[in-house]
């Protein structure tokens, strides 16, 4: 799988990806700065974590202005396939990829902790290796998380099939108004969504940090092998 | 010529930080405040001598970047 | 123009500078004149117990500071260790007391980034933070905001610039009510042929001045923090300081990046008292002059004078002495960084420092005497005070009530709040996060090897008996880390104690060292960096002055070969308890 | 009465977030725009119907809680 990471000024989490992506494919992914105005030849574009412009004004905002925007923009067109982790999702949304906003926390505060995300289909590149209601453990770590759109969007989101993860205790029971199982307070307790075409994936928590028994688990692994399957074929 | 522009949350959209600030002036002993909503501000120095074209810009980089329009408005006034 | 510019100088504004009336003799006689205002300022801050140390240089020298792993020791931005596999480990504390008392969000903030500098100053790219906090009374008003802008202002900034925070401690009693100390520490990893130093060398080489722009933040900083503390600090107040994370994120990688290549001569980052520090011990180290034009420097205001930009503390600057034909490719990368850079100077062969602005010259100091001749105290110590007496142990509760009361004591209670506030994962190499083992690890990436590190030290031990008290600290450091199965490597400390000028302070401090000093020779275990906080003080109700704890903080640094064989404290089932040690 | 308070960073002190936003509107083309600075608006309704005594109280609470004096200058202006 060929899978290319973009880093915006800002951006912290480019390497955590970069591992998790060459413990799958055995080939380290191409670093894509922000200045760049095309895209190498890649399946999977990766917009990574961390605080893209210091996250000033709004996370993401500026970064999805970056030269390279229009680029990805093309790719996302023709049908191609982009994960947005974090601050990569909240690109996405700013960039409008993806539909809705995300908020401050319910809480005010950067949480760092572990959650859980229940698995909402199975049937996507991104969430092939995992069962239909599947439920896996993963890091957190943002201050601007809590999920958020109109009425219309969420409910053709739902209605799509379009919710990718939702924050659920660990036996999988939902609850969003309860903050320790949907800490960020997000709408419906989402965690990531998918494009209409399922080829686009935001998430919030980050998978990438746990795919190593060293680290605590290899909870997270499966996006990634999952993903090496559907784009290798 | 300064333009500030005012960005709020749409009507309809929680705003947590301004319940939080709510919350807290009541702890304060500020009993006669009831609904508190906060924004940001963007003071911005125009090089343009003519307010209404000022305006303009003003709401074009709103439109552009200082705005999420999915969650917010905005206002734009000169100031000086 | 600051109000101070208009004042004739003289030894009343050299008091006013926190110069005795001896020092400034001794700065008239250096001179052999009347010092400018600019002159003036940068004696009083390289003389300031900030930068010279003067009460407690004499103490430190006897700490232990060798051994085989060791690479560097004081002396440097950070202590480095070797690691194995030709790495290295950088690491140092620095304490942000007194800014964190009167801004806390910014005061934490800017003391991350801070130490975060002194490591990455050194080639290495921080894997790690930690940091030790002391607030008041839990009860009293003012600890909640400081607690939270404090704990706010570490995460926001760790976060932001993606390092992760992986450890800490916490402590709370009412001597800190008005001088809470925030102490923070940083971790870095480097290649051991790829480890850059302060001196200058090479007449002639341009001197360069990278990173954010100068404002009038902080003029004096290094003098406020070294001073009493008291009701003046808050007419003291536009000197805080604002951090920016996100340049700090590029400042690291801009100097990584050129740091990969060869063109750097010298590199110190701009911490307290900013330019000038950096440029005074730049040259100093290296024994040659320097000429600063300072019309070059990156200004974020208008009108500055000489004297602001030399004393200015605007944060995310750095000073590099360059290979002249290496220039350009700097420039670009900085460019590519979106930072500012620009040519300030060169060195020379005069062994003075010389600047200049808009065609004066407003400083001209030989630099051998102002080292040489800076101040050294050795201040009277008196006996500790008595130990508070401990009341006879009884039993009034029964133990179950004994231990829900203990495991509700602020002291003791869970700290997930706080670093559930502090972003654990981020690097990918966190194998042991807060809470999960009695020293955080993390693996050094591409390798085996896993870094385990921790910061220890108990202040009403030290209270009631200073030598023992910083015995323990190292002793606990050391176990922290033992057992995790890491092989302990070396130390760095914060110093952090009450004014100098009570002689049971100073009874306190020296003792303090003492004890350390021990343990650190019996456990082989030296002290490869670290910063002293004095004069932590605070007026008492009644116009008192009053000392806090005495807090000397150890953050202790050990190696593991494989990092697969960390041990945590999680007990898997069907295990026997085994209690090492007498009770 | 609607009262809104303006937090504005007091002049000298850095402000990263108008400095990052400047630059991201010069990569937008807009290049009329010199300096950006950004502050914070709070809206207060205050259950009080004398202008006078309502900014008397937003200015209160601006000190109190609103604006970090260390760091920033506020004003408070009746809205509505
Ligand atoms: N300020 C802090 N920042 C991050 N982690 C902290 C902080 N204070 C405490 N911790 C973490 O909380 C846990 C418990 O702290 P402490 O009670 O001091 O442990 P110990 O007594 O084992 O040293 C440790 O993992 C420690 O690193």
């Amino acid at each position: 799988m060929k899978a290319g990471i973009v880093v915006f000024p800002g951006t912290n989490r480019e390497r955590d990806m970069a591992i998790a992506l060459r413990s799958v494919t055995g080939v380290a992914p191409r670093m894509i700065w922000h200045r760049e105005i095309e895209l190498p030849d890649l399946d999977l574009v990766v917009l990574p974590g961390g605080f893209s412009y210091g996250d000033y004004l709004r996370c993401g905002a500026m970064a999805a202005h970056a030269p390279i925007m229009p680029a990805i923009r093309r790719f996302a067109q023709a049908g191609g396939h982009i994960l947005g982790v974090c601050n990569g999702f909240q690109i996405l949304t700013e960039a409008q990829l993806l539909p809705g906003a995300l908020l401050r926390n319910a809480s005010l505060r950067f949480l760092s902790q572990d959650c859980f995300l229940r698995v909402e289909r199975n049937d996507t590149a991104f969430t092939r290796h995992w069962k239909r209601h599947d439920v896996f453990r993963t890091p957190m770590a943002h201050g601007d998380g809590n999920y958020i759109a109109d009425q219309e969007t969420v409910r053709m989101l739902e209605g799509d099939g379009r919710v990718a993860f939702r924050y659920v205790a660990p036996d999988g029971r939902l609850d969003a108004a309860d903050v320790t199982l949907n800490p960020n307070g997000s709408m419906g307790a989402i965690a990531g969504i998918f494009s209409e075409n399922l080829r686009i994936c935001g998430m919030m928590p980050h998978p990438e940090d746990l795919v190593d028994p060293l680290m605590g688990g290899e909870d997270g692994k499966p996006l990634f092998t999952g993903l090496v399957e559907a784009l290798v074929g | 010529m300064k333009v500030r522009v005012t960005v709020m949350l749409k009507d309809g959209v929680l705003d947590p930080q301004g319940k939080a600030v709510e919350h807290a002036l009541h702890v304060l002993d500020f009993k006669n405040v009831g609904d508190v909503r906060i924004g940001r501000v963007i003071d911005l120095e125009i090089a343009e001598s003519d307010p209404a074209r000022a305006i303009v810009q003003a709401n074009e980089m709103a439109r552009a970047l200082l705005a999420n329009l999915v969650i917010e408005d905005f206002a734009a006034e000169v100031v000086e | 123009m600051s109000k101070a510019a208009q004042k004739p100088v003289d030894a009343a504004l050299a008091k006013e500078f926190g110069l005795t009336a001896e020092e400034y003799g001794n700065v008239l006689s250096i001179m052999g004149r009347t010092p400018s205002l600019t002159e003036l300022g940068i004696f009083s801050v390289m003389w300031s117990e900030h930068c010279s140390y003067k009460s407690s240089r004499a103490y430190l020298k006897t700490l232990p500071t060798k051994a085989p792993w060791v690479i560097h020791g004081p002396g440097e931005n950070a202590g480095v260790v070797d690691i194995g596999q030709g790495l290295a480990a950088i690491f140092k504390m620095e304490s942000h007391n007194h800014p964190s008392f009167i801004e806390p969000y910014q005061g934490a903030a800017t003391g991350v980034g801070g130490i975060l500098r002194d490591v990455f100053t050194m080639g290495a790219r921080p894997v790690a933070n930690l940091n030790a906090l002391r607030f008041g009374n839990p009860d009293n008003p003012q600890t909640r905001r400081i607690v939270d802008g404090v704990v706010r202002g570490v995460g926001g900034y760790g976060n932001c610039v993606g390092v992760p925070t992986v450890g800490g401690e916490i402590n709370f009693h009412p001597a800190y009510d008005g001088n809470p100390l925030v102490n923070a520490m940083t971790v870095g990893v480097a290649r051991q042929d790829r480890i850059f130093l302060s001196a200058a060398a090479g007449v002639g080489n341009p001197v360069i001045y990278v990173g954010s722009k100068t404002g009038r933040d902080g003029i004096h900083g290094a003098t406020m923090s070294s001073s009493e503390f008291d009701e003046d600090a808050l007419a003291k107040r536009p000197t805080v300081q604002v951090g920016d994370p996100f340049v700090e994120k590029l400042l690291i990688e801009a100097c990584l990046e050129l740091m990969a290549t060869d063109a750097i001569v010298a590199i110190q980052d701009m911490g307290a008292a900013g330019l000038t520090s950096s440029a005074v011990e730049m040259a100093g180290k290296g024994g040659v002059g320097i000429e600063l034009d300072l019309d070059n420097v990156p200004q974020r205001e208008r009108g500055m004078t000489a004297y602001e930009m030399m004393l200015s503390e605007s944060q995310e600057r750095m000073l590099i002495v360059i290979r002249p034909d290496r220039t350009e490719q700097a420039r670009a990368i900085f460019e590519k960084w979106e930072l500012d850079f620009a040519v300030i100077g060169h060195l020379t062969d005069t062994g003075r420092i010389v600047l200049r602005h808009k065609g004066e010259t407003e400083a001209d100091i030989p630099l051998a005497p102002l080292a040489d001749q800076a101040p050294v105290y050795h201040r009277p110590t008196a006996p500790a005070l008595p130990p508070v007496p401990l009341e006879a142990i009884s039993d009034p509760v029964g133990i179950e009530q004994a231990l829900l009361r203990l495991i509700r004591c602020p002291d003791l209670a869970s700290r997930e709040w706080v670093w559930n506030q502090y972003d654990s994962t981020v690097g990918g190499q966190t194998v042991r996060r807060p809470g999960a083992a009695d020293a955080a690890i993390i693996q050094v990436e591409d390798t085996k090897i896993g870094l385990a590190m921790t910061t220890d030290c108990t202040p009403r031990y030290c209270r009631a008996n200073a030598k023992t008290g910083g015995a323990q600290a190292v002793a606990e450091a050391w176990r922290n880390i033992t057992a995790t199965g890491a092989r302990p490597l070396a130390v760095t400390d914060n110093l952090n104690f009450g004014s100098p000028e009570k002689p049971e302070v100073m009874g306190q401090f020296v003792d303090a060292i003492a004890g350390m000093g021990e343990a650190c020779r019996a456990l082989d275990f030296p002290v490869v960096s670290g910063n002293v906080s004095l004069y932590n003080e605070t007026r008492g109700p009644d116009g008192e002055s009053v000392s806090i704890l005495p807090t000397p903080a150890i953050g202790g640094l050990g190696v593991l070969d494989d990092v697969s064989k960390a041990v945590g404290l999680g007990m898997p089932d069907g295990c026997d308890l085994f209690l090492i040690g007498e009770t």
